[in-house]
């Protein structure tokens, strides 16, 4: 019992991270019609938000020392934060808390990065075939890795979550089971809960805002609102700028989790498609489920007494499940029925 | 005149023959003529051939292609363990076991079209490579790769001394005959022109779909698949057809593969294997005969070359130059080379993709039309398909 | 007893009852239009002919076999050919092209693998394909990119295709809209000449009065899913529930 | 030699059926030539195949670096490294055999298709003599036999699965790096000395080969001290989040988790395993210990503050006090600016044992090197007193046990050395079962 109970956990939190690329996905599929392959790379690049401020907070005054040497001879040298040069204790907590800080700088980051990516190139694809739009997003998330490869470097770097969020819940002392049974990381469960807001904000925002509303409509039908005289094209662009924002606040979050390295967004590529399919193109409600059910099942699956009866189908559920959906409901859990149901 | 040319199959025909067994001549000067990798250009020409038989006549765009090499290539060097270390009983039944699967694969995945078909496609081939990497692994020797050893039966040769080595007639694929031509080191070696003669009888084989009324009825089927159906024709097994076709050229290159350099990895069936083709074919021209063969030289060309440039070798290039802005240069330029290749492979995707949707072949035909436009009046600028 | 015949089909969509129990008949060798107001389910009904929809109940009998259940190759086959309210055609295929596939499924059936043949040296299709093209009036632009057509002329390339195949029933789906009057003249011989040539037996669906009656040898009008009158085409304009379904249709 | 009467028979056969009179076929030309790539200008080359592109990129550009550093030290230049330290002084600073050392480079990208096509060019386009460098097993054990077959030096890079130079032996490769034996059976005295005899592992392995071999020498070393081994669970490469892999471990009953994981991998697992709290429990009235057999620096890197306190074995570490490595840090430290690692040490040794083996054959011939290889006994290249056993051409040296730094001083002071394991510790017979299988069969010069 409890070993399920914690691999329902263990799926909550790799559901929340599918769920947010997948939300993104749908978002950028549903109002724009494109088959996105970069949008691991936004992950990716989200994730390096994190690494890039916890450099920039950590950046450090070098003073050679005079009398100490390093073990190849040269004069060694003495670093000190500027941080803690600047505000003392103060940056010391800044530092300490740098994952979260690095919020503040991707989402303006990030919805830079969508609104460039649109406006510059994406939004010449629209009318092109998805194997175009999957080649050229392709490239773009290749380009984009390498950059951040060389900038960086291929090896992961650690991102510890602050100290006060590091330890452990017990939520078999919670449900009434015994202590200590049931325990699970703070930080993950901070990461489910924070995706499940970015979640209900989303939603909220397409549906109680006029905003959200003008761009339902345009998933529905682009043309008709288009001849209402409204500029569609520029929310659209704003909606490929929140898209971006999600999935690199999926990214940041994240990086306590899986330390960051620059191929993380192509590991969770073919996944998010995966998921997106299962839930049903263009559906939010659906790529979330999909998200959360997926990484239920994949946690499920690598259990010892399933792995013993099936071997290998740790590996390959995410895949039967996909092939069983589109065989068997071609438009998803949630898709609405007639999209792209062939 | 060049019009002309292109629509007449013999010429076609010609052409391609003597390019590619004069391969190793025109290449050398590019540094791509030795024997590893003008046979990969041959192999992978014929994979993308055959993918292009499905996704540039029938538009069904598969990501599982690279499955169907790797089954190939695992069963052909089952035959070289097993029956005989002649390339022949491997490469059929690399052939037949990846149209199998195919069959099987493909009948499937057929039930969807679009974006569906695709995402069917790659779930079935990340199963066959996470399990060919894992479980499988009494079958595939995982990630180290099967391999042949000296102790395999091998009913067929009986118990060889020696290292076993594919060969074909008597002949081993290592075996090279190499000298000089124009001061140039020009290598021959038997794997190529196996490889090159198989190259050359499925591009064959292609441009007789391409011209016969089954290759009608796949463009018909990407243009408009509910016409057809109205039309009275059966639209599924066509494409059914079509996907075994391409499905069995993915096998017969993988079988090659395993023919030049007998071991075969799980790697090669993993979805960027897959996507690598689909780039291949869109680069070189979605649709037409020779632009798989071109696309997949020129992504094959990239990988094995410019991976290989180093700082050293850049240096060497720019000798000219004086030494700080060498230094520069050289920084700039080493940043898409060697480790940066990557980057390189990217950034011309995006470029090839927004300029010249067409691929290569479409960038050669505006050229063609740009130098014939002041003599030919006005010559008809419009797409010709499938060349 | 008809070529075509329709009994008891009904069609819901949803709260929609599209098709509400509809007989119908269809003479072999006549011309046969279905006019109503719009929604009248006319294009529904024409849709379970040829497979693009099964209806919830009922029976469509063709030559004696029923066309229930078929996929549309297979209704085809049988020897149904439907020309489109807006022109199905294959666009990125040259009109010959176009011609040559229908031939093709006219001589080889549903499925046949001929992938070594030259579609270009095949005599006989070339000849039937180029004949056909002539009919139509098309055979100057053989080699044009269908897609390059005009609306009329693509409507009349579909033509020619669905009459490559010889059907027994050709279903028409307002063939001449969109088109200019000359074109609809030109369209409305074009079908008069073919019908007496070959003998086809034709399902029209039309809002042009003047091609129905130029046409039509019989008329069903329909109204609001079910088939309210069925008569030749002189007792149909004074018809008072025809009249009455049409101003009602406009205020229903 | 076998393959030229293979060689010949087939050109009977085809001479009787085409009439085909050229020279004889063979891998490369023959003729004046003894062996494959006989240099014959001024200058001989070697092939550094290395991951440039994937996981290991940041591995292979170091390892990179220390090769470029061994070729400048052959030819002469810099302060010559190890070369002064090293116990053969055959080797003069004037190149190989006087001819001046080229190299070539090439990406691996970590997988055996790519590492092959890339050492074949390097073979067939710029003739080298020598391959080197790679930074997993599978890639390894690949171009490993593909050098057999063309004829050519494999001089192993980072390689530490049994196969290599068990099951995958060949004569024309070596490996200087250890292996997943040597580590249990260094880890094991060590492991019982810290957390005692009587423990319950449970295995963590990355489902591939290297995984598995490193399973059943760790598991065989730790039963051999009394360990008993609860649960051996596989999981797949590149998994990212291996937490449903991990919450079983928490009530299964054991006291340690052994890691079997590299790269990425690794770093995710033992950041994760961490978080879970793991280290903080106590089972069995002991408290919970987490083990990586193999460590690296780049690894400790990437999971942080996560690797204090935990242990693991390595090949080699910069901070080893004596001379050879001194010299070695302090010449790459001042090339590159940060200390080699060991992925950088095993390679820059083994360029230079492949051109001292060399220089004593007086060949570049590679039956003659092989010769000088085999049975090799040598110091002062950081490892101490090394030998280079002839029945599997594996070096047995001493083997360093290493735990994560408690307060490391700066960023490459990650691991400290806890014990230096002699050589008569870690040694195995060459037909030990878990290397049995395979045959070094006879050397290739490729002609």
């Amino acid at each position: 019992m409890d070993a399920i109970l914690l691999q329902i956990l263990n799926g909550l939190d790799k559901g929340s991270a599918y769920a947010l690329i997948a939300l993104g996905l749908t978002l950028i599929f549903g109002t724009l019609g494109v088959v996105n392959f970069a949008h691991g790379a936004l992950f990716m690049i989200g994730a390096f938000c994190a690494v890039t401020m916890q450099k920039l907070l950590s950046l450090e005054k070098v003073a050679l020392s005079e009398t100490e040497k390093t073990p190849w001879g040269t004069p060694a040298e003495i670093r000190t934060p500027y941080i803690t040069d600047w505000f003392g204790d103060f940056g010391t907590v800044l530092l300490e808390y740098s994952v979260l800080v690095s919020i503040l700088l991707a989402v303006p980051l990030m919805m830079i990065v969508g609104v460039v990516m649109e406006r510059g190139l994406i939004k010449h694809f629209y009318k092109r075939p998805h194997a175009e739009q999957i080649l050229v997003t392709f490239g773009l998330a290749i380009v984009l890795q390498e950059i951040i490869k060389s900038w960086f470097g291929a090896n992961p770097i650690p991102q510890p979550a602050p100290d006060a969020l590091r330890g452990m819940m017990d939520f078999g002392a919670w449900m009434g089971f015994q202590a200590g049974t049931i325990v699970y990381p703070l930080w993950r469960f901070v990461y489910f809960l924070f995706a499940a807001g970015i979640i209900g904000a989303v939603f909220c925002f397409l549906q109680f805002t006029t905003f959200g509303m003008v761009v339902r409509a345009g998933m529905a039908d682009r043309e008709t609102v288009g001849l209402l005289g409204i500029d569609i094209d520029k929310r659209f662009t704003f909606m490929f700028g929140l898209a971006a924002v999600v999935a690199g606040l999926a990214g940041v979050m994240f990086t306590p989790i899986v330390s960051p390295d620059y191929h993380m967004g192509m590991d969770f590529l073919v996944l998010s498609f995966v998921v997106v399919v299962v839930g049903g193109m263009g559906s939010l409600p659906g790529a979330v489920a999909a998200g959360f059910l997926l990484g239920i099942l994949q946690s499920f699956a690598s259990m010892n007494e399933v792995k013993q009866i099936f071997p290998g189908i740790d590996q390959i559920i995410i895949y039967l499940v996909a092939i069983a959906v589109i065989l068997l409901r071609p438009r998803g859990l949630m898709g609405r029925k007639g999209v792209m149901e062939t | 005149m060049l019009e002309k040319l292109r629509n007449n199959d013999t010429a076609i025909m010609l052409a391609f023959t003597a390019m590619v067994l004069l391969g190793p001549i025109i290449l050398a000067p590019f540094g791509a003529g030795y024997p590893d990798l003008l046979q990969r250009f041959a192999i992978f020409g014929i994979f993308a051939v055959g993918f292009n038989i499905l996704f540039g006549l029938t538009g069904y765009l598969s990501f599982g292609h690279a499955a169907f090499l790797g089954i190939g290539s695992y069963m052909a060097v089952w035959s070289f363990k097993l029956l005989s270390m002649s390339v022949i009983p491997a490469i059929i039944l690399a052939v037949l076991l990846s149209g199998l699967f195919a069959l099987v694969i493909g009948y499937v995945s057929l039930r969807r079209s679009g974006i569906y078909f695709s995402i069917l496609t790659l779930a079935f081939a990340q199963m066959c490579y996470n399990l060919a990497y894992s479980v499988l692994t009494p079958i595939t020797n995982g990630e180290t790769g099967l391999k042949v050893l000296s102790s395999d039966p091998r009913i067929l040769d009986g118990a060889s001394e020696g290292l076993p080595l594919p060969s074909v007639l008597g002949l081993r694929m290592i075996d090279t005959w190499r000298g000089s031509f124009l001061g140039m080191d020009v290598q021959f070696n038997v794997g190529f022109y196996f490889c090159a003669v198989i190259l050359i009888i499925a591009f064959y084989i292609s441009l007789r779909i391409f011209r016969s009324p089954f290759g009608l009825m796949l463009r018909a089927i990407r243009t408009n698949q509910a016409r057809l159906n109205y039309t009275g024709i059966n639209t599924r097994p066509y494409a059914l057809t079509a996907f075994v076709i391409s499905g069995m050229y993915a096998g017969l290159a993988g079988g090659l593969m395993a023919c030049t350099d007998p071991l075969a990895g799980a790697e090669r069936m993993q979805w960027t294997a897959s996507g690598e083709v689909v780039l291949m074919t869109i680069l070189g021209g979605v649709g037409t005969l020779i632009g798989p063969v071109l696309g997949a030289g020129f992504i094959k060309y990239f990988e094995n070359i410019f991976s290989k440039i180093n700082d050293n070798v850049l240096s060497g290039f720019l000798d000219f130059l004086p030494e700080t802005l060498r230094e520069g240069v050289v920084w700039v330029m080493g940043a898409f080379v060697g480790e940066g290749w990557h980057l390189t492979l990217g950034l011309l995707f995006m470029i090839i993709v927004i300029f010249l949707p067409g691929g290569l072949v479409e960038g050669f035909n505006r050229i063609i039309a740009w130098f014939s436009r002041p003599k030919g009046g006005d010559k008809a600028t419009a797409r010709v398909p499938a060349e | 007893m008809g070529i075509l015949e329709v009994q008891n089909v009904n069609k819901r969509f949803g709260g929609l009852q599209a098709l509400n129990n509809v007989n119908l008949s269809v003479r072999e060798g006549s011309v046969h239009a279905i006019i109503g107001p719009n929604g009248a389910g006319k294009s529904t009904l024409l849709n379970c002919f040829v497979g693009r929809l099964m209806p919830d109940t009922g029976s469509v009998m063709f030559n004696g076999q029923s066309l229930l259940g078929l996929k549309p190759h297979q209704i085809n086959q049988a020897g149904v050919s439907r020309v489109f309210q807006t022109p199905e055609i294959f666009a990125d295929l040259s009109l010959w092209e176009n011609v040559m596939i229908a031939s093709f499924a006219r001589r080889d059936g549903a499925y046949r693998l001929n992938a070594f043949g030259r579609v270009k040296a095949d005599g006989e299709i070339r000849d039937h394909a180029e004949r056909n093209l002539s009919d139509v009036g098309l055979a100057s632009k053989r080699n044009m990119i269908a897609s390059a057509l005009s609306r009329g002329d693509k409507r009349r390339l579909e033509l020619a295709m669905c009459l490559a195949q010889d059907p027994k029933l050709l279903l028409l789906d307002e063939p001449t809209a969109g088109m200019s009057r000359a074109d609809t003249n030109n369209t409305i011989d074009l079908l008069k000449r073919i019908g007496e040539s070959r003998g086809i037996t034709k399902v029209v669906i039309e809002h042009d009065m003047h091609v129905v009656f130029s046409l039509a040898d019989r008329i069903t009008v329909m109204a609001q899913g079910t088939p309210i009158v069925e008569d030749a085409p002189e007792n149909i304009k004074g018809n008072p529930k025809v009249q009455e379904a049409y101003l009602g249709g406009a205020h229903a | 030699m076998s393959g030229n009467r293979f060689t010949r028979r087939g050109l009977l056969k085809t001479g009787a059926t085409l009439g085909v009179g050229l020279a004889a076929p063979s891998f490369f030309v023959r003729g004046a030539h003894a062996y494959v790539n006989e240099p014959t200008g001024s200058t001989v080359t070697l092939g550094f195949n290395v991951p440039q592109t994937g996981p290991y990129a940041d591995e292979g550009a170091d390892q990179l670096r220390a090769y470029q550093l061994a070729v400048k030290h052959l030819n002469g230049e810099g302060d010559g490294g190890m070369l002064n330290t090293f116990s053969s002084k055959a080797l003069q600073g004037n190149g190989i055999l006087g001819k001046k050392v080229a190299y070539v480079t090439g990406d691996t990208q970590t997988k055996s298709d790519a590492a092959r096509a890339s050492a074949k060019a390097m073979i067939e386009k710029d003739r080298a003599v020598m391959i080197t460098g790679g930074s997993s097993s599978g890639v390894a054990v690949a171009v490993q036999g593909l050098c057999q077959e063309a004829g050519v030096i494999f001089m192993a890079g980072l390689t530490h699965s049994n196969d290599t130079t068990g099951k995958d032996r060949k004569k024309n490769g070596f490996r200087h790096f250890f292996n997943a034996y040597m580590s249990g059976a260094a880890l094991a005295p060590v492991l019982k000395d810290a957390y005692g005899s009587d423990r319950r592992a449970y295995h963590l392995t990355a489902d591939y080969t290297w995984g598995w071999t490193q399973e059943e020498s760790i598991a065989a070393s730790t039963e051999a001290i009394g360990w008993e081994t609860v649960q051996k669970v596989r999981t797949p490469l590149g998994a990212g989040d291996f937490s449903q892999y991990i919450t079983p471990v928490l009530n299964s009953g054991a006291d340690v988790l052994i890691l079997n994981h590299y790269g990425k991998d690794m770093v995710n697992s033992l950041t994760q395993a961490v978080q879970f709290g793991l280290r903080d429990k106590q089972v069995n009235g002991k408290t919970f210990e987490i083990v990586v057999p193999l460590y690296s620096e780049l690894m400790a890197q990437g999971a942080g503050e996560n690797v204090k306190g935990i242990y693991g074995s390595a090949n080699w570490d910069w901070k080893l006090p004596d001379e050879a490595t001194q010299a070695f840090t302090k010449s790459f430290g001042q090339e590159y600016g940060s200390p080699p690692s060991q992925a950088a040490q095993t390679g820059y040794v083994q360029a230079i044992l492949y051109a001292d083996a060399v220089e004593r054959a007086g060949t570049f011939n590679p039956c003659e090197v092989i010769a000088a290889l085999e049975d090799y006994e040598f110091d002062g290249l950081g490892n101490g007193p090394t030998l280079y056993r002839g029945a599997d051409h594996q070096c047995f040296k001493k083997v360093l046990v290493v735990k994560g730094a408690d307060n490391p001083t700066n960023q490459y002071d990650l691991l400290e050395v806890v014990s230096e394991v002699p050589v008569e510790d870690v040694t195995y017979a060459s037909d030990h079962p878990m290397f049995a299988g395979g045959e070094l069969g006879s050397c290739n010069p490729g002609a």
